[in-house]
């Protein structure tokens, strides 16, 4: 599937749900399912710098595509980090540098990107962007 | 007390939102966006230099706002109150200026509860030139440890300065500031009062302090605009902050003049909408009455601490300490972003993390919190609220 | 062009004023009033810190001036845009940060006919630390004199920093700033421009700096906000100017970590309504197109200097230069103070005195000066209506 | 006759005059009466601060009460100093000390006492006071 076409399902899938409060218990929920992270590797160096609670990201190559593994502690975070695994995760490293931020705002996820924000995700996304490059 | 209806952006259209985040800025009444309005729709025009009507009018609307503070913190005259961009900037200019030439013989003391405002000003002065910096822990109970300020101050040999805030934005609870006020002045301390959380909720009076700064954007003002109140003669020889027009006398490349006070700190066009919107606030607020005010938001405040401390999973900073303004509290086994973002979604904006105030945080805490702070448009039914979508927020958290 | 019906202020209700005086502040339009009561009465919350709706909006929207800014003066990135408080902070800042360990081996090279904006923060570094200042004259026809700006740059020996109003608000001619650009770099300095008068009427382009200051409320936005563009790496690792909330990452006792820029030299609450409201203002100033704007006001300042140069009794500065916003000029035999209050009294509002750049106006003219400054809503009219207020007044001075 | 009714005088003949215009130029005939200010008192000491034109001035006792001199080279300024010495000249020391600068408004002169205003007649009056002190 594309990048584009994740995002659309996903999309689909949260517009489904009526209010903001539940479509936050989802992406908790989501969170739940993300593949472990390793204790090992909650190390400083793989910290994602601005954002309220911790969050990690390490990626690894594996043949040709680009495997990411990512938590945090806070919750909705870590929902929001599986969303974008779920996105953006074992796909080649052109795709995901090619890839345009802008898209994940049509996931009406308030603030998502808001820069300056401190939810963590505007920059998850750019660190793993960047580990892409 | 009721005063939401004199806030335009609490009327029914936003009905849904509970605003607990005062203590970050506070909410504009109507009358002062007006008068905002009329400065730039009546008499839009640059003050002091120019002499026709505008200029004339926008002048005086603007320097009629020094007595209308001076009489509000209970200064003497109209010279010691200049206006600033905001609290940081009156505690940088009270850094730079007035500490200009301190060196690691002189010592600032800080309570361990300050903002980041009255902490980082002074480790870049220690940077430069090397400033001592003691810092008075807090009581278990959360008040000021007043022996170890005594001690602290009795072991200064050079210059000092106490500064610190009359209500900590991360504890909400009052710093004996008489008590400060006096330790300080009996050792020949000079005294800075952060007013940012106590100028819009506690009356002021200056006569307790050398230095009093406080924004207007946090007692139903405009943002972008603050108070340094000074000390007659405090500021008056000291090299100023920022250099520009308006803040000199004359300017020649060979040598020039500064400005008296309190013009020498107000550099350039300062911001004059805010200057003037100000006036309109602090007039709004005095016509409340500021023991009103107090009374108000004591009420809220012992009100909301009892309802969560209520809570089985909240724990309350400082539980048993008087409150005012505001609660800070964390909810066990749940982040706090989690929480405030869920809030977030039922109307209840709180804010969470560190509240600019770290050091105390990391120490008394460990990590992020949440911060529900009231203004005099708080009504017990939005603690209520608050209270509600708590309960329903830590059923899935 | 006329653009008069944009502005409230010059509705039939002040139909008989006459404003000349854009150069010290422009009027505002409604957008831009009506922006920052937006903010006001739908969002009014503190940014980046908070995480309900209002602050999600107000940082969105205070974020969103950054690239607006960045598009109008043609930089490369968001974070080359540091809000200020004006174009006097701005300068400081530079002279602060940028220059903060420069000695009596360094140079800063001005112009004759800056504004004290851009003379006092250097006279202030040079006080504290040594700093050289080099005085780059005009020539007799009011351009810069670039024969002694090249001997003054081929004798520098330290770090040199070149800093030049492109439009001096004393003489309205524009410096060839290229031209400065290219003889600077080519030497290796630095360059710092002050755009105050620049910005609002000519097309800006950032590669020919490497600093750019200007003001909101020149620009038809808001008082109390501006611009400091500084280009990626020149202040990154520099020691702040403020300290305080925003600008940092994380404070501890023992050890402070500065935030990146923009946001480390934004310290503590900035005027957010002012920031919001500036980029509504610059989206309105691009949809109008600067080049018109340069069009209009170049037409209006050929027509008023050629009609002040037709009065038997007025001296234009520099009569023959072609102006760009502004013209200044004496009535011989008359104070420039007593013109101005009698223009006053016929809805005529021009500025007396030195303008904020007593050099200048001290060698060339020797008294306080007139000046009739224009803004995109300035017509002919006006501009005839300032010629028969000048000739009543002449009757009886 | 007293300060009080010397301003009221004057506020009657002020505004009998129709406009702002025809009002300044009887303040600048006034000027033309002021009693001649001698050169050599042009002193930068006798300057009175914060006016955008030069203004001196210069008080003498004479008996029980003080004689001001003053000029300036703006006519309009030196129109407003003869109305100020017409109203504050040669009155005893406390006339003029418990005298109330508020009572001036009542000229109707636009920004007459506005602070930071560089006409300098607040200046002006400040610095009648204080040598009276
Ligand atoms: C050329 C120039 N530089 C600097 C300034 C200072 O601007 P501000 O007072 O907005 O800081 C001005 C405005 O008066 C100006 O015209
Ligand atoms: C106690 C205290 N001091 C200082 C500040 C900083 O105020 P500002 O950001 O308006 O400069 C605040 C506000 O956050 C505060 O609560």
């Amino acid at each position: 599937m594309t990048i584009e076409a994740e995002i659309q399902d996903i999309k689909e899938m949260l517009d489904d749900i009526p209010d903001d409060f539940a479509k936050y218990s989802t992406i908790i929920e989501m969170g739940d399912e993300l593949e472990p992270y390793p204790e090992e590797f909650k190390l400083d160096e793989l910290k994602v710098p601005g954002c309220q609670s911790d969050l990690w990201l390490v990626a690894e190559r594996k043949d040709d595509v680009l495997h990411y593994r990512a938590t945090s502690d806070a919750v909705i975070v870590k929902g929001l980090v599986a969303l974008m695994l779920q996105i953006l995760n074992d796909r080649t490293p052109e795709e995901i540098r090619d890839f345009d931020t802008d898209l994940l705002k049509e996931l009406g996820i308030k603030g998502l990107l808001t820069p300056g924000r401190q939810n963590g995700v505007g920059s998850l996304v750019q660190r793993i962007q960047l580990l892409a490059a | 007390m009721n005063k939401k209806c004199d806030f335009q952006i609490l009327s029914d259209l936003n009905d849904d939102c509970v605003y607990l985040d005062s203590a970050a800025t506070s909410l504009t009444p109507r009358c002062v966006t007006d008068k905002i309005g009329e400065y730039y729709n009546c008499y839009n025009a640059n003050i002091h230099r120019g002499i026709h009507d505008w200029a004339e009018r926008a002048t005086g609307e603007y320097e009629g706002v020094r007595p209308i503070v001076k009489e509000f913190i209970g200064a003497d005259q109209d010279k010691e109150i200049v206006f600033t961009s905001g609290t940081t900037h009156g505690i940088n200019i009270v850094a730079n200026c007035f500490c200009s030439d301190w060196t690691s013989k002189d010592t600032v003391i800080l309570s361990e509860a300050e903002h980041h405002a009255n902490i980082v000003p002074w480790q870049q002065l220690k940077a430069r030139q090397g400033l001592r910096i003691e810092v008075i822990p807090l009581l278990p109970d959360g008040h000021l440890d007043f022996n170890r300020l005594s001690m602290a101050i009795q072991q200064v040999k050079g210059r000092c300065i106490v500064s610190m805030s009359i209500l900590p934005n991360a504890t909400g609870i009052m710093l004996d500031y008489q008590q400060v006020s006096q330790m300080s002045r009996d050792h020949g301390a000079t005294v800075l009062f952060d007013g940012a959380q106590s100028v819009p909720r506690v009356k002021s009076d200056v006569s307790y302090c050398d230095f009093l700064v406080f924004s207007g954007h946090k007692i139903y003002g405009p943002t972008g605009v603050g108070i340094l109140y000074a000390g007659d003669g405090l500021l008056d020889e000291m090299p100023p902050y920022m250099g520009g027009g308006d803040m000199i006398k004359s300017v020649r490349f060979e040598r020039t003049t500064y400005n008296d006070m309190p013009w020498r700190y107000e550099a350039g066009t300062t911001n004059i909408a805010g200057v003037i919107g100000l006036g309109v606030a602090l007039n709004w607020v005095e016509n409340i009455g500021i023991e009103n005010i107090y009374q108000h938001e004591k009420e809220i405040s012992d009100y909301a601490q009892k309802q969560l401390n209520g809570l089985d999973r909240v724990s309350v900073l400082y539980p048993e300490a008087e409150k005012l303004g505001l609660v800070v509290f964390t909810v066990n086994e749940a982040q706090s972003v989690d929480v405030a973002t869920l809030l977030n979604t039922q109307g209840v904006a709180v804010r969470s993390g560190y509240l600019c105030a770290e050091p105390i945080l990391v120490s008394q805490v460990g990590r992020g919190v949440l911060r529900a702070s009231f203004g005099i448009y708080t009504t017990q039914d939005d603690i209520d609220r608050l209270i509600d979508a708590l309960n329903k927020v830590m059923a899935i958290l």
